[in-house]
């Protein structure tokens, strides 16, 4: 008998961890598409979540949006966002130094959260899921639908995004922008609007996340950080500019977390992340699945 | 069709170009030859808006080009191939073709088109093509840098030291390349610190001394000059050249 | 051109090869300078000079091969040993300490021989005291050598670019090296400092300092240098006097392009 | 220590010495000592940053942590086991500095982005331990009953000797900085944030000053972090979160970050903001601080100092003050 709850636990905390590491994969992914262009870490990069989640809520419980039309206009919006910044703030300080700029991405951070509470409050808000229904029991465990458009969602934007990437010269423009912004400019690539694409879909892939992640686990102003550094956790983890590393990564990450809070103590599942964060960084910065010799090749 | 008008130009806080003009006709080969720190990347780099002039003028095709950026100088017919060549090493050969065609993407078949043409030339770069760029040795990278230039189709194509830090049969292997595109009629404007070889295939040339234009000519007439050899080798060396 | 006609060597090379993605930068570079020389390394752009620079001052691991120094294995170690072993260096695009002073450049080039850590010199303890006066002679001593005394209480990074060059050789000496490397000390000086440079040099070999230095001007190589090791696409090409450089056939090849 | 510094060390004395006497006077600013009591337990945490960041270019996030280690080992020792806060204090310095050096050797081989990530995500695990240890730490509600500090066998209660122990503290430590940074330890660490690879050609072994300075600045904020403990003489995590960490960057920032008197002039700032001024301002305070942070960066990155003409920060004129020669 105890062998069977113990099957159906470890279940229900890989659902659940998987759900959540889902999540930080997307944030990964913003991590990864700005560093891919301008080799800037983009501390807001977790405020993009928070954004995309209570734009959301807000666009449903002020406009009485259905969901699905209050997802797109919240991800527009929260790309927006990212717009601005870009073109206000992170343009007119490229040539700064790499520490005005994890000072101003960071400064960013404090102001959208800041923004934030003061325009929704402290107060958590929720979203009704995607579709209605209840969850669907596998095995003992409960799956919520929820839970499966998380992973729709994040299995159709790394789909486009490898697509996009692989495929479309803009996609490629941007790559060759991060390999090397001097040759991409004397080929005629406009370098600096790749640079402002790259955060508008870094927002919006942000924004997407938090969105369907809401109706979950529900969101508040203060939320980015942590889903920031976690994000950035994977995106390490994974090598930096990988997208699949990223979301093999995320998914390590919210597993670790998940199966901590359920045997260990679920006041440390945070820390979980952040120390794989600290060993990645200490022992292999270029991530699991980075590749070394692209570095290399990179740096030459 | 370029026209450089006494462009001065600082790099940092040394002047590097003090005042230098030249220009080039089309379907000119143009060598521009001179010492390590005359000034010949400067005027690579001012042609090409990486750096902006501090005085003078730059024509192309009539045009003033001086201070645009240099992905609408790219835009209007120059293309350069880069010192040390600058290819995308983290992006396949492939792809280095296609961002080479950036400025033509709306015309899809166009740059097919082209990209073939560049394999058909360089067949070693068409087995490459799935390689990462990086991987490419000194020689093929080259190729692979010349071919990205010519995917913009430009009207003026700007080689930046082509020969360097490669093997003798290699530089033999570029040259004979920059030849053939002289013979097919491009105007082309060559910087080479490899005098000889440099001034052999242009129809004029220009020797950059300190940020000066100290002399200029036809290619054959340069060569036998001693000031050139003197500028290029040095006065010690210049018995290299009687020997 | 056999190099151990020279004695002992001080710097020897032994099959050095470094390889960065598909280039070859250095293709198994065998080598020995002997101790009291003035050495030239030419070669075109791109064969691979600075990158030999690199290894033997610890910048770069080579791939394979191996830099001894006075028969001691050296690559491996971290460049500051490097340099406290007495190899010094210059940089090709000068690396100054743009904010600080002429003076306090020279001054922490005197580093690996002075000992001062935090507490001593938080606390200024003693012995802290009179090392600092001692670093300050010496410092204004190399200046002097170099003829920047007039110019110590410049920040560095307002100097023009030919004494900017000169201060590098200052703060390399200041490590009190046996063996100085210099990076196109030459490049961008005008005739006339080029050849004070000459002069310059000549008085470090003098002070018995074993220099090692790259270099593209052919007047300066061919007036100063004892011996010239030509490096062409990573590869050992010749080696010998400025005398049968000159007249090398492979060396008039690499260098002119033949015909 | 050269003249200038000399003539400044009078003057900030001076005004520091002055400062409770003529602000006691005033009924209306007289918990201004109070305020002043925290700038100064502030700055230590500023100098050891400045040191680390200005000097040797290095970024930290986790100052708040190693001032919440120094607090927390105070805290706990005192009031748990009854040991003398002078016996408390040290042992926090070495338990910070230990921990500094243990996750400085992996972390301080990282460059930019990176560090920076790095030292905020350890920052952030010492957080989340402070609330979680509760047997410990006392959890989210923390300690209380820390017992105050005593000298020379009489309890400190007054704000005024209070004030004057901190600021002696801090002027204590500003003389060891100023020291050090006009030695050859301070020659290499600014040597290290201008051009790393020339230093360590030039015989620094950087990633020991690296280290070292990291340590420097992780003691100081324990010694500060131990002294805010006896003075509040209540703890909670929330004083030791991200945020913090931010501030103190902040306040570095503000002030300039290559000058120790840049350093403390922005911890004063900036704690007068925070603890006074922004009170107003209540839920827009993060804002502004945010927008402060963002200006800094973006205008003014040389801090206050780089306004005041001839000031020994990084000057913009190329030619230099004959008065800045020598020392």
């Amino acid at each position: 008998m105890t062998e069977h709850t113990l099957a159906m636990d470890i279940l229900q905390y890989t659902i659940s961890g998987l759900t959540v590491g889902v999540i930080y994969a997307m944030v990964a992914l913003g991590y990864n598409i700005i560093y891919n262009v301008t080799e800037i870490i983009n501390f807001a990069q977790g405020e993009f979540v928070m954004l995309g989640g209570l734009f959301a809520a807000f666009f449903v419980g002020t406009f009485g949006m259905p969901i699905h039309f209050a997802f797109f206009s919240a991800v527009f919006t929260t790309a927006c966002v990212g717009l601005i910044m870009e073109r206000f703030v992170i343009r007119r300080a490229r040539n700064t130094g790499v520490l005005s700029l994890i000072i101003i991405t960071i400064a960013i951070s404090i102001m959208l959260k800041g923004s934030a509470m003061l325009w929704w409050g402290k107060d958590p808000y929720s979203l009704p899921p995607f579709s209605s229904g209840g969850p669907i029991m596998i095995g003992g465990a409960a799956l919520q639908p929820q839970a499966l458009w998380i992973f729709g969602v994040s299995a159709l934007v790394v789909l486009l995004l490898t697509l996009f990437f692989r495929r479309s010269v803009y996609g490629k423009a941007m790559l060759a922008c991060a390999d090397n912004p001097g040759a991409a400019r004397m080929v005629g690539i406009p370098v600096r609007q790749m640079v402002l694409l790259s955060f508008i879909l870094s927002a919006a892939i942000g924004a997407a996340a938090g969105v369907v992640i809401t109706p979950i686990s529900m969101m508040e102003y203060d939320r980015g950080a942590m889903l920031g550094l976690k994000g950035f956790g994977a995106a390490v983890l994974g090598g930096l500019g990988q997208f699949f590393g990223a979301l093999v990564a995320g998914a390590i990450l919210g597993l670790a977390e998940s199966f901590c809070a359920g045997y260990l103590s679920s006041g440390y599942k945070d820390a979980v992340a952040l120390v794989l964060l600290l060993l990645a960084l200490f022992f292999k910065p270029e991530g699991i699945f980075g590749s070394g010799e692209a570095a290399k090749l990179k740096k030459f | 069709m370029l026209k450089v008008k006494s462009v001065h130009t600082y790099y940092g806080n040394i002047h590097a170009l003090k005042g230098v003009s030249l220009h080039v006709r089309p379907g000119e080969t143009v060598a521009l030859i001179g010492a390590n720190g005359a000034g010949k990347s400067t005027i690579v780099n001012t042609i090409c808006g990486q750096i902006k002039p501090l005085k003078g003028r730059i024509e192309f095709q009539g045009q003033p080009i001086e201070g645009l950026a240099p992905e609408e100088i790219v835009r209007r017919g120059i293309a350069l191939v880069p010192e040390g060549r600058q290819i995308f090493a983290t992006l396949t050969v492939e792809s280095n073709l296609e961002m080479g065609g950036f400025v033509h993407r709306n015309n899809h078949r166009q740059v097919r088109e082209d990209m073939t043409r560049m394999y058909d030339r360089f067949p070693i770069l068409r087995q490459r093509s799935r390689q990462l760029a990086g991987t490419l040795s000194g020689g093929e990278q080259q190729m692979l840098a010349i071919s990205r230039a010519l995917m913009s189709r430009p009207q003026l194509l700007v080689l930046d030291e082509p020969s360097m830090g490669l093997a003798p049969l290699i530089v033999r292997e570029i040259f004979s390349i920059i030849e053939e595109l002289r013979r097919e009629g491009r105007t082309i404007l060559l910087i080479e610190q490899n005098a000889r070889a440099a001034l052999q295939i242009a129809d004029r040339g220009y020797v950059l001394e300190t940020g000066k234009v100290v002399l200029q000519g036809e290619g054959n007439t340069l060569l036998e000059h001693r000031e050139v050899q003197r500028a290029y080798l040095g006065k010690g060396a210049g018995q290299i050249v009687d020997a | 051109m056999d190099s151990h006609d020279f004695g002992k060597a001080i710097l020897e090379l032994e099959d050095i090869t470094m390889q960065f993605g598909g280039i070859t930068a250095l293709q198994g570079v065998t080598y020995q300078v002997p101790p009291d020389v003035i050495q030239a390394v030419i070669g075109p752009n791109g064969a691979g000079k600075t990158t030999l620079f690199h290894c033997i001052s610890g910048l770069l691991q080579p791939t394979s091969g191996c830099v001894r120094m006075n028969g001691h294995r050296i690559n491996g170690l971290p460049p500051h040993r490097i340099t406290a072993l007495g190899i010094a260096r210059t940089f090709q695009h000068v690396a100054l300490f743009k904010s600080m002073t002429v003076l306090e450049n020279v001054m922490l080039a005197r580093h690996p021989r002075t000992h001062s850590g935090f507490l001593a010199t938080g606390f200024r303890l003693p012995g802290m005291r009179s090392e600092e006066k001692q670093i300050r002679e010496s410092a204004a001593c190399f200046l002097d050598f170099v003829g920047l005394e007039d110019d110590a209480h410049l920040e560095a990074g307002t100097l023009p670019l030919g004494k900017q060059k000169i201060l590098e050789i200052a703060r390399a000496l200041a490590t009190e090296p046996r063996l100085v490397l210099l990076d196109e000390p030459a490049g961008g000086l005008n005739m006339r400092e080029t050849e004070e440079l000459g002069e310059l040099i000549r008085r470090i070999r003098e002070k018995g300092t074993t220099v090692m230095l790259v270099e593209h001007d052919m007047n300066l190589i061919m007036e100063i240098s004892d011996r010239i090791l030509v490096l062409h696409y990573g590869r050992h090409l010749a080696t010998g006097t400025p005398v049968e450089i000159k007249d090398h056939p492979a060396v008039i090849e690499a260098y002119l392009g033949e015909g | 220590m050269n003249r200038k510094d000399w003539l400044l060390f009078l003057g900030v004395g001076l005004f520091i010495g002055v400062f409770p006497l003529v602000v006691l006077q005033f009924k209306a600013v007289s918990h201004y000592v109070d305020v002043m009591i925290f700038a100064g337990i502030f700055s230590l945490v500023c100098l050891g940053l400045s040191m680390l960041m200005g000097f040797a270019g290095q970024i930290s996030m986790a100052q708040a942590a190693f001032f919440g280690i120094g607090a927390y080992a105070s805290g706990i020792l005192t009031s748990r086991f009854g040991l003398n806060p002078w016996a408390a204090m040290p042992v926090g310095v070495a338990l910070s500095a230990s921990v500094a050096w243990l996750i400085g050797i992996p972390t301080l081989r990282l460059k930019g982005h990176y560090l920076a990530m790095a030292t905020l995500g350890f920052g952030v695990i010492v957080h989340i331990i402070l609330g979680e240890e509760v047997e410990w730490t006392g959890g989210p509600s923390g300690l209380v009953d820390i017992p105050g500090l005593s000298l020379f066998g009489r309890p400190v209660t007054n704000d005024v000797h209070w004030y004057y122990l901190v600021w002696g503290i801090v002027f204590l430590a500003l003389v060891f900085c100023l020291h050090v940074i006009h030695s050859r330890v301070g020659r290499a660490l600014r040597a290290i944030h201008e051009e790393e690879t020339a230093a360590e050609a030039m015989g620094v072994p950087t990633a020991r000053f690296k280290l070292q300075v990291f340590v420097l600045s992780a003691v100081f904020a324990a010694v500060a972090g131990s002294l805010y403990t006896h003075y509040v003489t209540c703890l909670n995590p929330g004083s030791f979160n991200l945020m913090w960490s931010i501030r103190f960057l902040l306040m570095v920032m503000v002030g300039g970050m290559r000058s120790l008197w840049g350093a403390i002039m922005g911890t004063v700032l900036l704690t007068f903001v925070g603890n006074e001024w922004l009170q107003v301002f209540a839920d827009f305070e993060v804002l502004i601080y945010g927008a402060i942070l963002l200006v800094v960066a973006m205008f003014f990155p040389g801090g206050l100092v780089s306004l005041v003409p001839r000031w020994p920060g990084p000057r913009k004129d190329p030619i230099p003050a004959a008065s800045d020669g020598g020392s």
